[in-house]
């Protein structure tokens, strides 16, 4: 049974079945960062209590649904204004989390309170009636000046002045493309065979990547191939002259 | 007072137009003689000289009305333009119409990046501008009032104040408009809301302002 | 009732906003010592139960307003609701505004753990929060509005107790940081290994190429 079609859930964004809502949330329909994911958890363990039962494979298969939620969710949290947590030591970020946990209870409290406060203002109406027309004719002569014209320049030269770029500097500058990598392995090869660690050496994790990318694409047009040996072991790339560089039956 | 004639006084303070005392009856379920003796009551209480409230029967129903006693002060109270401060999105939709008039609402949503909507309808709502016509695609234009040159003491828009002052490159006042229209779609651009392709679009423009209006 | 305390009940009655005892002075023409002795008087005829109407002090002024025994009456008679309840989100995002004010949508973000993106969008619909100019950041600022003083029946914001009053006692500080401090010992535990992730992933790709290698 597949326990995101079974799994109902309340929430305050969503009430439904949770694969809807996981459609939902992959189709941009349901705000991801709206969604309190420890309800749905806590559904899920509602949902366990009541079989009585635990089948392992439905957990995992639930494991792995909310994990992959829970981390969508915390890459979204990632301030944009404030990455201080990110450069702090773990025990700094560690306080720095409970004070925030705090001001969140803090606010939680208050929030009670003003919903107290709204429920004992029940039943208090204002009147909300259109002045009578003596009122409603304001005379233009009546008219003084409140406002400052200079409020109106100031808006206007704000208008004018571009907004500043965006800062993308959170991000990997380093930008590396398959041509380059493409073009760097074509040079290794041309002085013979290569290892992907002397393809890789010294480079960044994107680089790495890119740089197996570019490799596929010359596994892909028939321009190298590569082979390894073991698991975690070497990767030996060698150029496809014609006829092939590996003798496939070495492998 | 009895109750329902306090929940009568409360309902016809709260009703912009006059009840009958039929309605009264039936939302306060009690019938029209139980009903015409709490106003009986009210009517006592309201008597004349008693409060600045008068209980009156007009157009087939009862209703609350000042007495005219206050009227000189109600009207210094109210008889005035409500001009409370400008929120940010007023005072720039406000400068665009000034400075740009007639314009349309398409236009001042492209100089400020974000919708004007409500802005607009604050500004019209306060006689600060008034619809002046269409556009040749058929939008309403906006033009300001009279009232929005009296409450910035402005003796007409010849006056309103050199935009250079607050600009960081002044130049052509001609060119107004088409600068304010770039600078405009680069917020859009980069704005929170800008929805799929917008990075694309922002360095678009971006590159497109870079070549040609630095370069002049 | 003095001639000055029935022109300052027809005011309150006219009036869409409370009136500040300043601005009831001015347009009277009175001191505002002379204000607050005629507003005693209405005080006093408004005490509780004489009147369907309550004098009230609200949001930095004077304001009349039903009694609550009209409610079930009025809600007939007018068939709207005077106003729904607010949802957890909405709740906590406005006490949040209503604390920190001038406060940023982030800032809320950050507070609450989760987007307050929609609450936002509603009590800004609501009349509770509105726009307050901009972060240093370009970010936008919310604060609340008049109508939030009237509707939780606040004389200022003042009014609201100490934010102090909600603070976790040390005893649930120290079990917040026990928890925390749990929680961040099984992360460190399990994630030295969790940085050697990318060979097992580069794996699975070698695989799947050498699968598709040898079919070829």
């Amino acid at each position: 049974m597949n326990v995101a079609a079974i799994l109902d859930l309340d929430l305050e964004v969503f009430t439904g079945p949770f694969d809807l809502l996981l459609t939902l949330v992959l189709r941009d329909e349901v705000d991801l960062m709206e969604v309190q994911l420890a309800e749905v958890v806590i559904t899920y363990l509602d949902h366990l209590e009541s079989k009585g039962e635990l089948d392992l494979e439905v957990a995992t298969e639930f494991l792995v649904l909310i994990a992959a939620l829970l981390e969508l969710k915390s890459r979204l949290m990632l301030p944009r204004e404030d990455e201080d947590l990110l450069d702090l030591e773990p025990q700094e970020a560690a306080e720095e989390l409970l004070a925030r946990m705090l001001d969140a209870q803090r606010y939680r409290r208050a929030a009670e309170h003003l919903t107290t406060r709204l429920e004992g203002e029940e039943g208090v109406r204002y009147r909300q009636a259109p002045l009578p027309p003596f009122l409603r004719e304001s005379r233009l002569e009546e008219a003084v000046a409140v406002y400052k014209p200079a409020r109106l320049g100031k808006a206007m030269g704000e208008l004018l002045r571009l907004p500043p770029e965006v800062s993308t500097s959170h991000m990997t500058t380093q930008r590396v493309t398959v041509g380059e990598r493409l073009a760097h392995l074509k040079s290794l090869l041309r002085r013979g065979a290569t290892t992907f660690d002397e393809a890789v050496k010294g480079a960044d994790r994107v680089t790495v990547a890119v740089t197996l990318w570019a490799l596929l694409e010359m596994y892909k047009s028939g321009q190298a191939d590569w082979q390894q040996d073991e698991c975690f072991g070497e990767i030996r790339i060698a150029a496809v002259e014609a006829g092939g560089a590996f003798a496939r039956a070495a492998s | 007072m009895t109750e329902l004639a306090r929940i009568i006084e409360a309902l016809l303070f709260l009703s912009p137009d006059p009840v009958a005392v039929k309605d009264l009856a039936e939302v306060t379920a009690c019938d029209e003689d139980e009903v015409a003796e709490a106003v009986a009551e009210l009517d006592q209480r309201y008597a004349p000289g008693e409060h600045g409230l008068q209980l009156k029967r007009v157009a087939g129903g009862l209703t609350l009305a000042t007495d005219p006693i206050a009227e000189s002060a109600a009207r210094r109270l109210l008889a005035k333009p409500r001009t409370p401060p400008l929120t940010p999105a007023q005072a720039e939709t406000l400068s665009i119409v000034a400075y740009l008039q007639p314009v349309s609402r398409p236009e001042i949503t492209r100089i400020r990046g974000v919708s004007a909507d409500s802005a607009t309808a604050t500004l019209i709502e306060r006689g600060l501008i008034e619809e002046s016509g269409r556009s040749q695609f058929g939008a309403i234009l906006y033009r300001t009032t009279p009232l929005f040159l009296q409450l910035f003491g402005l003796e007409s828009l010849k006056a309103l104040p050199d935009v250079s002052a607050w600009d960081p490159t002044p130049e052509e006042q001609a060119a107004l408009r088409d600068r304010l229209l770039r600078a405009g779609e680069v917020r859009a651009g980069g704005g929170d809301d800008g929805g799929e392709g917008a990075p694309a679009g922002a360095t678009g423009v971006l590159s497109a302002v870079d070549g040609g209006g630095e370069s002049s």
